[in-house]
């Protein structure tokens, strides 16, 4: 498995369990779209290497969060992925956050 | 050991001779091709940075090898060559198909993306070449009957502006041309 | 992904094409070809022990190959094929030297390492073959003038004794036969 | 740095750096010959990857030891290298013990 999905109330907790966001991961991460919360929150801990196939992956559930009004946040992104999360302004959509600053949202 | 004994053992070992690699054209082992990657450039003495660069790089560039040259057929190879020519490592990809321009999904260097359009429009895909662009210090495309040659190139001395956009060189024939 | 899936899918992938790797006779390169191999048991669904023993043997053989083979010479290539044939996935690693039996360091598949005759004369050598033979489910070694091939194989499903010594399958063919 | 040497009145503690025991790891590992204590203990912790190239640098301590009379222990070996030690005999001359079970050795 590549997904581990944590639901709360009001909050979507989605933990990547793979090394890799890639063409091979794509389409089970594309596919949590119908699971995402009011307060989505990526967790890349395990990441270790993204590429645009996974980014791709990734925008799918930004579309779709746009359109069901939802916010979504990655924690755990390494600094090599927040540049490549910067070239392509994907920083705007997913905001890179810490996972204690979201606690008032998910604990509410 | 300093990145300047691993540069120098490098123009001994791979200057001279390459590093080949032939893959199915199946994504799954596109991963293959981006280990090997890390490895070269870690032997390089690349740093943590520059070394994800390349891996994200040879990515992109072997995923399109795999998708839009060979239409993932898994009969036909695509081939990666790690080599050393003046001060500079080369990592050519090349594929069996011809070089596909797709005015809408490349994204030039000089653009910013923009990822408000992008998504109003679904457009998920067509950020590979983007990304190249950024991550290496020159690019060659030349495309022709025989395939096409995707060429990135990584100074080993990091020179002026890392990241900076670079040119794209594209240099395409017919594919008539050399059929009769 | 069960393992199962894998085996089928590698049945699509790896059974019609194969994944090549040139790499220069250098030892620093050896490490390129045993993480391809890691990656190639773990798409294969090999568990763990497997997946070590696969690694250890593909990097046992490919040391023999740049050593050996090819007395180090960076001019000239090591090849590692990896393909699946008949529910059994090979590794074919070739150089362009010939075969040469050491007796007193090739430590026959029914002899048990005697550690202690070896400590006594400092042979500190000569375990690589003795490791392949007790990791792999077959070896065949096939050497004439253009070279040695080495082929290692693993079968796909688990089949009796795991790691029971195999036996070593080994032609030479006299360099003069075919050179002129 | 392939090691990072502790060394006591009587113990040497030698903690392997790289993942990996191989050609390129073996000539520092063989040269530790002569920094080796009355107890030696190699620390196995961080390496993913035996062969018998490293084996074969593992066994010039194992000898040299014998030599000055010294005892040689591995701690924090993974299970395939148990096998694979096993399968050479190495388990004779370089013990495999639990880091907890050297205390009285190295505290003595
Ligand atoms: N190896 C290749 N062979 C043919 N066309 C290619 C190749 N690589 C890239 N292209 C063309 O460039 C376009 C942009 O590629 P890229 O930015 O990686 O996005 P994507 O692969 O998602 O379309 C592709 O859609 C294709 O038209
Ligand atoms: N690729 C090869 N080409 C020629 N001879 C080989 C090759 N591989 C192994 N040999 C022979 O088999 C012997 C035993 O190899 P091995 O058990 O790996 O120990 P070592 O490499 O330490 O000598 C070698 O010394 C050599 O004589």
């Amino acid at each position: 498995m590549t997904l581990k999905v944590e639901q709360g109330n009001a909050f979507t907790i989605i933990h990547i369990q793979n090394d890799s966001v890639d063409a091979t991961s794509a389409k089970e991460i594309a596919g949590i779209k119908d699971r995402m919360n009011q307060t989505t929150i990526m967790d890349f801990g395990p990441v270790m290497f993204i590429n645009s196939a996974g980014i791709s992956a990734l925008l799918k559930l930004v579309i779709e969060a746009r359109k069901q009004g939802k916010k979504l946040y990655a924690v755990n992104v390494t600094a090599h992925h927040r540049k490549v999360f910067e070239m392509v302004d994907m920083l705007r959509y997913m905001p890179i956050a810490k996972m204690e600053d979201l606690m008032p949202l998910i604990s509410a | 050991m300093a990145s300047d004994q691993l540069i120098e053992q490098s123009n001994c070992a791979l200057a001279f001779s390459d590093i080949d690699i032939q893959i199915p054209s199946d994504l799954v082992f596109e991963r293959v091709v981006r280990e090997s990657a890390v490895f070269v450039a870690k032997y390089l003495g690349f740093d943590e940075e520059r070394v994800g660069d390349l891996q994200l790089a040879v990515s992109e560039a072997v995923t399109n090898a795999i998708e839009h040259g060979n239409n993932s057929d898994i009969n036909i190879k695509v081939g990666v060559k790690f080599y050393i020519r003046a001060e500079r490592l080369a990592v050519k990809v090349t594929d069996q198909g011809h070089w596909v321009e797709a005015a809408h999904t490349v994204e030039r260097a000089n653009d910013d993306i923009d990822m408000e359009t992008r998504l109003e429009h679904d457009m998920t895909r067509g950020m590979g070449i983007f990304l190249i662009e950024r991550l290496v210090d020159n690019l060659d495309v030349k495309s022709s009957s025989t395939g096409t040659e995707f060429t990135m190139w990584f100074n080993l001395h990091k020179g002026s502006e890392p990241n900076d956009p670079v040119s794209f060189n594209i240099e395409l024939q017919k594919a008539d041309q050399h059929l009769n």
